[in-house]
């Protein structure tokens, strides 16, 4: 940056838009945010819609605008819908930052990624196939049908295990809406209708905790193999009793303490979102901001018996 | 323990009011045991609200009540079940989707472990029941589809079953014919030898005469007196029910018959009625008579087209009515005045304005849109021809007694300004004072040229007003008598011949 | 001859007692306490969003209104957003010009409406359980058409019109639709024999049809108006979001529902008018509203909205119990 | 009439014949849809719930009311379990009894409100569907309960059969044959059912009727609060969306299963095979070969198409009672 970072302090006013109230993700990503918003001194709150939907977050978007707040953070419902209501807040002068999900790029000035989608799909792939064998069939348990970044992860792992993993076969995908029940009842039926399943990915937290969880007590413990995304915490039960082998995360909690960082940039005028610029994120060093204002967190981690007892989240 | 000492049911200066509406100012009546007393009044006199103040519905706002010598307040219904008072209401009180024998033995029904509803039990009771009462009724029958007279006669029995010590009758008799009457005083009269007191209440002096031993008369809510039944006779309790002389009940004038105005022509409806011709000619009262049954009703809604026909004719002037079309046979002059006024004529819910001006909406807007003081002046001229009782226009139809919801009807239908009018029951359940100034303008609307249907059960009204007398039974019409030959005799034995006996 | 007052009560009475009155001071009492205590509230820009958030719910409650005074009841109407939505979009994908596409779902959605009405009065079902049926119905072939994608590839200046404003003023354009919409609502149901018969029906149903109201008719006349203003709104909700979706204006219908009963539309039928429930509606927006900027989360404003309704309901009865008690009292008192 | 020409007639029959004739559609198209150890735990398990929520909505249902609040009820009460796992270590039995009882007071301030402010049923579950839902994700803000928070034995509980029946099933088909009991042979049920039938000869013939409809809310509270520990038993994991639009399904499952939307008639083991139905078309439509997107649409259908029947079988039966009345 070119101004000295005095500029950062005091005045830097940040709200966090989660996809939805109520989830533990998010309430991680919410702790790096408040962290981060301590050490640079602003003034930090995070609000939301009880339900994942983009009509509901627009609303917060808009109270924000009102309030003339510094800076938005937010995990889009919709890539599109809420566009237009951020693109109004930007026009009041506030600063706009995605993370975990992100808009179309004109939306917003920076889009904290937690890796990029193409690792976090080969990190997948990578899982089940040493599951597997490489070898079988496999099924998806996604979250909501139009999240954005499940979306792109399916096209990604589609791709690369067609080009890469002959032996595989993806044979069905469902949806659990990100809902524990329906994500559990999904499971079943996927077990039912695909008998000669080998593996599930499920690349949202909600959909592998409740897919370990029917595994768990089912005929199927330690046949069909499950991978994914998933928090250590909800996990540690699934991975010590077997039912689990490895599955992989990036921190949510260094994705908020990240994003709430780039907003200060951004606020301050430290950064802009253009290809390049660069800034410091306080315990995490220095970023720099990609094409298309991306700023990608690092690698997900991979959590196995061996090192699972080392997190906390 | 029969009240020889002293009567079983004393009320005296009972008051009530509802909001602003006084129900009852000081009404006072004791009842003996072993005797059947009969409390008249005229519409809104406040029978029904005394009657629900002893069963517990409504609470007094003054006055005493007192049951075999003790004072009650009865929070609720069940409270005066349990001191052994059994009601049948004016409105029926079954539960259509529940079988006849658990409505006669809801809420007390014989158990046995575990409270276990012990059916058979139940069963054998209602049977024994049914069998005392003669009739055929099966036990196990929903409640829904019964007539009226069987409603009542279950009503009767859920009273005897609950070996009442005193019963109330409001207006039990105003839905049933003859014979059905008969078997229900019948009933009242072993009741009475039991050392039951039955309270009657009922329009029809001549059952009370035949029924009860003594008379009570209310007036405006207030009690007016109280006489052994063979120490007055129907004029002095007229007189004192009215509070002034009445003149002729049948004031039926001469008035000129003209050209045909209403024709129907082999009118059937499955199962209802078949073939019905009928005529009715301008300034004629044409009666249309038979038992409670007989499908009378069904005709007029076929006519005026609430209800659909399978095959006939329907004409006014000449000019050929659509079926099924109210709206069409409104505007080519049909006006249909229902036997169920407060649910078929009037909206209770809706104000006296409103409900009067229901039927000519369409004539009073004014480029499709309607404006309350057009409205309002329309409901006021006909209301004030008609002398309905209330002060004002926004006063709530369901507010109204009988009487005066039947001249708000009249005003609806009259205000079409009608070619023929279908006027079902004109006076069913309605005070004798109310009766003749309804019959009175029945003549005069005949004299002013308008055709009328008249629907009746009541012999003396049939004959005291139709020049023509239509008498169906079984759906079919078995006789057509001029006003010379229609006797009680020549119409009750068309009413009841079958048309098998007929053909 | 006879002559009768126009009414019981004095006319300052009729006018300022009762359930409308009571919904819009109400309203007038929670702007100004908004705009005093709450920071940002008196902003232009308040009304703009509020306006734009309520659309559709202002514009569905309309013919809910009339729809429930008959007695009965439409739950299928954000099924019947989405359902247009989806239409809307996939017909504008597949490159039909976006005024037909529009026309099509408006269409569709009066269908909708219509099978409704036809269940509820030709086969004589409840229309609480046939709009249960078919709000799953209607969401299912919504989402069924998109499955997992969303189309958001809308012409700049038809998403712009959704969101344009008059002229330099902060007041969405959208306000004239509702405007024009509610007065026409207002006056076939307050002024015309039409509405009459609406009213006439909710309080008893054969009473009307022997005054000569086509029960039937009228009852799928106001479900098919009930689809298409709800196929209405969901053009807008598209437009207004670009994006047309499966999931959009889910759980909607129960708002509607809570904002027509807080402005005094009876669930019974028989009762209700225009102007309480426009201000149930806005009652509920700008209390929403007020919170958020006050930086109370969405479960305060939930907790609210369902209190603010049982009390809407429980309040008249509440006090008609207290006015029993007391009468009684004075009565007793005067012995 | 012979017994089973009435058995024939019940409502129940036709939709337990829908039930099995889906069963036995699916179950030839994949055999392990019903021949495999889980497509029959499955098949049990699933709609377990559901039917404690049917029964407790049909009880309302027929008593002329509704309750939209069973869903937050479940919230609410799945919460609360998973709190008491959590802060007190009380016993599972006692943290059971709490549950439900929680979830028959929020019934109880259903039924009072009902019953006594004498507003209808539709209107104050609704707002309390709001209030309770605002209150439980008040409440628990962004927590959520894991597995690992629930004792070990209450998740056992959750999976574990009895002689190849689910404990949850067990404990939802004693609930219901209780209830059913209830209904059928009981003074207060046959209350309910002539409450429902017509309120106003109710009070007339003076029924309790204010205590009978605090009674049918309090139970259709606590069952759902039942529901709500089941829950717990069951997932595991409490999130904000718990319940979330069940309450529609439950009052689905019952109109399906023959309970009249305007009460007085049907019968709380119809409701409980509606939500077996429900449920099992749910899991079933897959194999089908339908694409999970449609699987509302295919339910929507299945509602309106029972209730439809339903009126068709209750039509003729009106007219046959018409008739004989004729004869
Ligand atoms: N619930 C009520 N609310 C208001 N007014 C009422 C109510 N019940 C009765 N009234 C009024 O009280 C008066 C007495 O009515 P009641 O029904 O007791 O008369 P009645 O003698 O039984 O008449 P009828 O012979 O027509 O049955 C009438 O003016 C009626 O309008
Ligand atoms: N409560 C009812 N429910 C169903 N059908 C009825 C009912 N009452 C009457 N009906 C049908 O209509 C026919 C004739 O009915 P209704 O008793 O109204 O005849 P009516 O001659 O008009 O008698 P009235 O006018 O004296 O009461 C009956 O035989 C029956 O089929
Ligand atoms: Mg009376
Ligand atoms: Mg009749």
């Amino acid at each position: 940056g070119s101004d000295d970072s005095g500029a950062s302090g005091g005045d830097a006013d940040i709200t966090f838009i989660p996809k939805n109230l109520g989830n533990p993700y998010f309430d991680a990503s919410n702790t790096g945010g408040q962290k981060a918003a301590k050490e640079f001194d602003g003034s930090f709150k995070q609000v939301g819609p009880t339900e994942a939907t983009p009509d509901s977050q627009v609303s917060f978007i808009n109270t924000a605008t009102q309030q003339g707040a510094g800076a938005i953070v937010i995990s889009a419902n919709d890539p599109k819908a809420i566009g237009d209501a951020l693109q109004e807040a930007r026009d009041a002068g506030t600063k706009v930052v995605t993370f975990d999900s992100d808009t179309d790029p004109e939306y917003r000035d920076v889009f904290v990624s937690q890796a990029d989608a193409e690792g976090i799909a080969a990190k997948q792939v990578e899982l089940i196939a040493k599951a597997i064998g490489d070898k079988g069939e496999v099924a998806i348990l996604s979250a909501a049908a139009n999240a954005t970044n499940q979306n792109e992860w399916i096209k990604l792992m589609e791709k690369d295990l067609a080009a890469n993993h002959p032996g595989i076969k993806l044979v069905d995908t469902v949806y659990g809406n990100d809902d524990d029940q329906t994500s559990f009842d999904k499971t079943a039926a996927l077990l039912q209708s695909h008998p000669n399943l080998k593996g599930i990915i499920s690349p949202t937290t909600v959909g592998i905790a409740a897919a370990a969880r029917y595994l768990s007590t089912s005929q199927y413990k330690g046949k069909v193999a499950l991978t994914g995304l998933g928090t250590p915490n909800q996990m540690r039960e699934y991975v010590k009793d077997g039912t689990v082998e490895s599955f992989a995360l990036w921190s949510p909690e260094d994705l908020g303490y990240l994003s709430a960082y780039a907003a200060d940039a951004l606020i301050s005028g430290d950064i802009t979102g253009e290809e390049g610029d660069t800034f410091e994120a306080g315990e995490l060093g220095e970023y720099t901001v990609g094409p298309d204002g991306l700023v990608g967190l690092g690698d997900p981690t991979e959590f196995n018996k061996g090192n699972i007892d080392d997190f906390d989240f | 323990m029969t009240g020889t000492d002293g009567p079983a049911l004393v009320l005296r200066d009972v008051a009530k009011s509802f909001g602003s509406v006084v129900a009852l100012r000081a009404a006072t009546l004791a009842v003996d045991a072993g005797s059947i007393h009969a409390l008249v009044g005229e519409n809104g006199a406040g029978k029904s609200t005394l009657v629900k103040i002893i069963s517990g519905l409504h609470r007094r706002d003054g006055g005493e009540f007192l049951l075999e010598g003790r004072s009650v307040d009865f929070r609720s219904t069940a409270e005066s079940k349990a001191a052994g008072i059994a009601v049948i209401y004016q409105e029926p009180t079954l539960f259509p989707d529940l079988s006849v024998t658990e409505n006669i033995f809801m809420g007390r029904q014989p158990t046995g472990r575990w409270g276990r509803i012990d059916r058979r039990a139940m069963n054998t009771e209602a049977h024994a029941l049914f069998e005392q009462l003669g009739v055929q009724i099966d036990p196990d029958r929903p409640a829904e589809g019964l007539s009226i007279a069987d409603q009542q006669i279950i009503e009767i029995a859920k009273a005897i079953s609950l070996q009442a010590r005193v019963l109330i009758m409001d207006e039990p008799t105003a839905a049933l014919s003859g014979n059905e009457v008969e078997r229900l005083m019948t009933v009242a009269r072993t009741l009475r030898d039991s050392g039951c007191a039955v309270v009657f209440i009922s329009h029809r002096f001549d059952e009370v005469f035949e029924l009860c031993d003594t008379i009570t008369v209310m007036r405006d809510g207030s009690y007016v007196s109280t006489d052994p039944v063979d120490q007055v006779d129907v004029d002095d309790v007229v007189r004192r029910l009215v509070g002034r002389e009445v003149g002729d009940l049948y004031p039926k004038q001469p008035s000129e018959i003209g050209d045909v105005v209403l024709e129907v022509k082999g009118l059937t409806s499955l199962g209802l009625f078949s073939d019905v011709d009928l005529t009715v000619r301008s300034g004629e009262i044409v009666g249309l008579a038979g038992l409670v049954g007989a499908g009378r009703s069904e005709v007029a809604q076929a006519i005026f087209g609430v209800d659909s026909y399978n095959a006939g004719t329907v004409h006014v002037d000449g000019r050929p009515v659509p079926a099924r079309n109210p709206v069409k046979a409104m505007e080519m002059g049909i006006a249909l005045v229902p036997e169920d006024r407060r649910r078929h004529g009037l909206v209770l819910e809706e104000d006296i304005s409103r409900n009067i001006t229901s039927a000519t909406r369409r004539s009073l807007s004014h480029g499709g849109l309607i404006w309350s003081a057009l409205e309002r002046r329309s409901a006021r001229q006909w209301a004030s021809r008609l002398e309905v009782k209330a002060s004002a226009l926004d006063t709530l139809g369901g507010t109204l007694s009988g009487g005066n919801q039947q001249k708000v009807v009249l005003a609806k239908w009259l205000s079409t300004e009608p070619r023929v009018l279908i006027i079902d029951e004109p006076t069913r359940g309605i005070d004798v004072g109310t009766k003749s100034e309804v019959h009175r303008l029945l003549s005069t609307l005949a004299q002013e040229g308008l055709g009328i249907l008249m629907i009746s059960s009541e012999l003396p009204e049939v004959l005291g007003m139709a020049d023509r007398v239509v008498v169906l039974s079984e759906g079919h019409v078995t006789a057509e008598l001029g006003r010379d030959e229609a006797t009680p005799e020549a119409v009750m034995h068309a009413a009841t011949s079958s048309q098998r006996e007929h053909a | 001859m006879n002559t009768y007052a126009d009414s019981a009560r004095p006319l300052l009475m009729r006018l300022f007692v009762n359930r409308d009155a009571a919904v819009l001071l109400l309203l007038a009492v929670v702007v100004l306490y908004s705009m005093a205590a709450v920071p940002f509230f008196s902003n232009d820009i308040t009304l703009y969003f509020l306006l734009l958030d309520l659309t559709p719910i202002l514009l569905i409650a309309l013919p809910m209104t009339l729809v429930i005074i008959t007695g009965e009841i439409d739950l299928s109407v954000a099924s019947t957003v989405a359902l247009s939505s989806v239409l809307f979009g996939v017909l504008h994908r597949d490159g039909v010009p976006i005024l037909l596409a529009a026309v099509l779902a408006l269409l569709t959605g009066a269908l909708a409406g219509a099978f409704n009405g036809f269940l509820v009065t030709k086969v004589g079902l409840p229309s609480l359980a046939v709009t249960i049926g078919t709000l799953a119905l209607y969401r299912g072939i919504a989402v069924g058409l998109l499955g997992t994608t969303a189309i958001t590839e809308w012409p700049e200046g038809w998403t712009d019109l959704a969101k344009a404003k008059i002229g330099e003023s902060m007041v969405p354009l959208v306000l004239i639709p509702i405007v024009v919409l509610s007065v026409l609502f207002a006056i076939l149901l307050h002024f015309t024999t039409f509405g009459r018969g609406v009213y006439a029906i909710g309080l008893s149903k054969e009473a009307a049809r022997f005054s000569g109201v086509n029960v039937d008719r009228t009852k799928v006349v106001l479900f098919t108006l009930s689809g298409l203003v709800s196929a209405l709104a969901g053009i807008y909700f598209t437009l207004r979001y670009g994006s047309a979706r499966g999931d959009n204006a889910t759980g909607l219908e129960l708002q509607v529902i809570a904002a027509v009963l807080l402005g005094g539309v009876s669930i019974f039928g028989g009762k209700g008018a225009i102007p309480g429930v426009l201000g149930g509606v806005l009652l509920i927006g700008v209390i929403a509203s007020a919170l958020r900027l006050a930086d109370y989360s969405a479960n305060v404003i939930q907790i609210l909205t369902g209190v603010l309704l049982i009390a809407s309901v429980v309040a008249p009865s509440l006090l008609g119990w207290i006015g029993a008690t007391r009468q009684r009292k004075v009565k007793s008192s005067r012995k | 009439m012979t017994r089973l020409a009435s058995l024939l007639k019940q409502r129940e029959t036709g939709i337990l014949v829908a039930f099995l004739l889906f069963l036995a559609v699916t179950t030839a198209i994949n055999p392990r849809f019903l021949f495999s150890s889980d497509g029959w735990r499955d098949l049990l398990l699933t709609p377990s719930i559901l039917v404690l929520l049917a029964v407790g909505q049909a009880m309302v249902i027929i008593t002329r009311s509704v309750d939209l609040s069973v869903g937050s009820i479940v919230a609410l009460t799945a919460y609360l379990t998973g709190r008491l796992f959590l802060d007190t270590g009380l016993p599972i039995a006692v943290v059971v009894v709490l549950a439900v009882l929680a979830g028959m007071v929020l019934g109880l301030i259903n039924g009072a409100l009902v019953a006594f402010a004498k507003v209808p049923a539709l209107v104050i579950t609704l707002g309390t569907l709001y209030a309770y839902r605002g209150i439980m994700l008040q409440w628990a803000g962004s927590d959520r309960i894991n597995a690992s928070d629930i004792p070990d034995a209450w998740l056992t509980f959750g999976t574990s059969s009895l002689l190849g029946i689910p404990l949850l099933a067990v404990v939802s088909l004693l609930v219901l044959a209780g209830v059913a009991w209830f209904m059928h042979n009981a003074r207060a049920g046959r209350e309910l059912y002539a409450i429902g039938s017509d309120p106003d000869a109710a009070v007339l013939y003076g029924l309790k009727v204010k205590s009978r409809v605090l009674l049918a809310f309090a139970a259709s509270g606590a069952l759902a609060g039942l529901a709500g520990v089941l829950y717990v038993s069951r997932y595991g994991t409490i999130s904000s969306g718990v319940g979330m639009g069940v309450e529609l399904e439950a009052v689905g499952a019952a109109v399906i299963g023959g309970v009249a939307i305007f009460g007085g008639s049907g019968t709380v083991l119809g409701a409980a095979i509606g939500a077996y139905l429900l449920t099992t078309i749910n899991r079933g439509l897959p194999i089908l070969g339908i694409e999970d997107f449609w699987q509302r649409a295919v339910v929507g259908l299945l509602i309106i198409a029972a209730i439809v029947l339903d009126k068709l079988l209750a039509d003729r039966q009106h007219r046959k009672l018409l008739a004989e009345r004729n004869q």
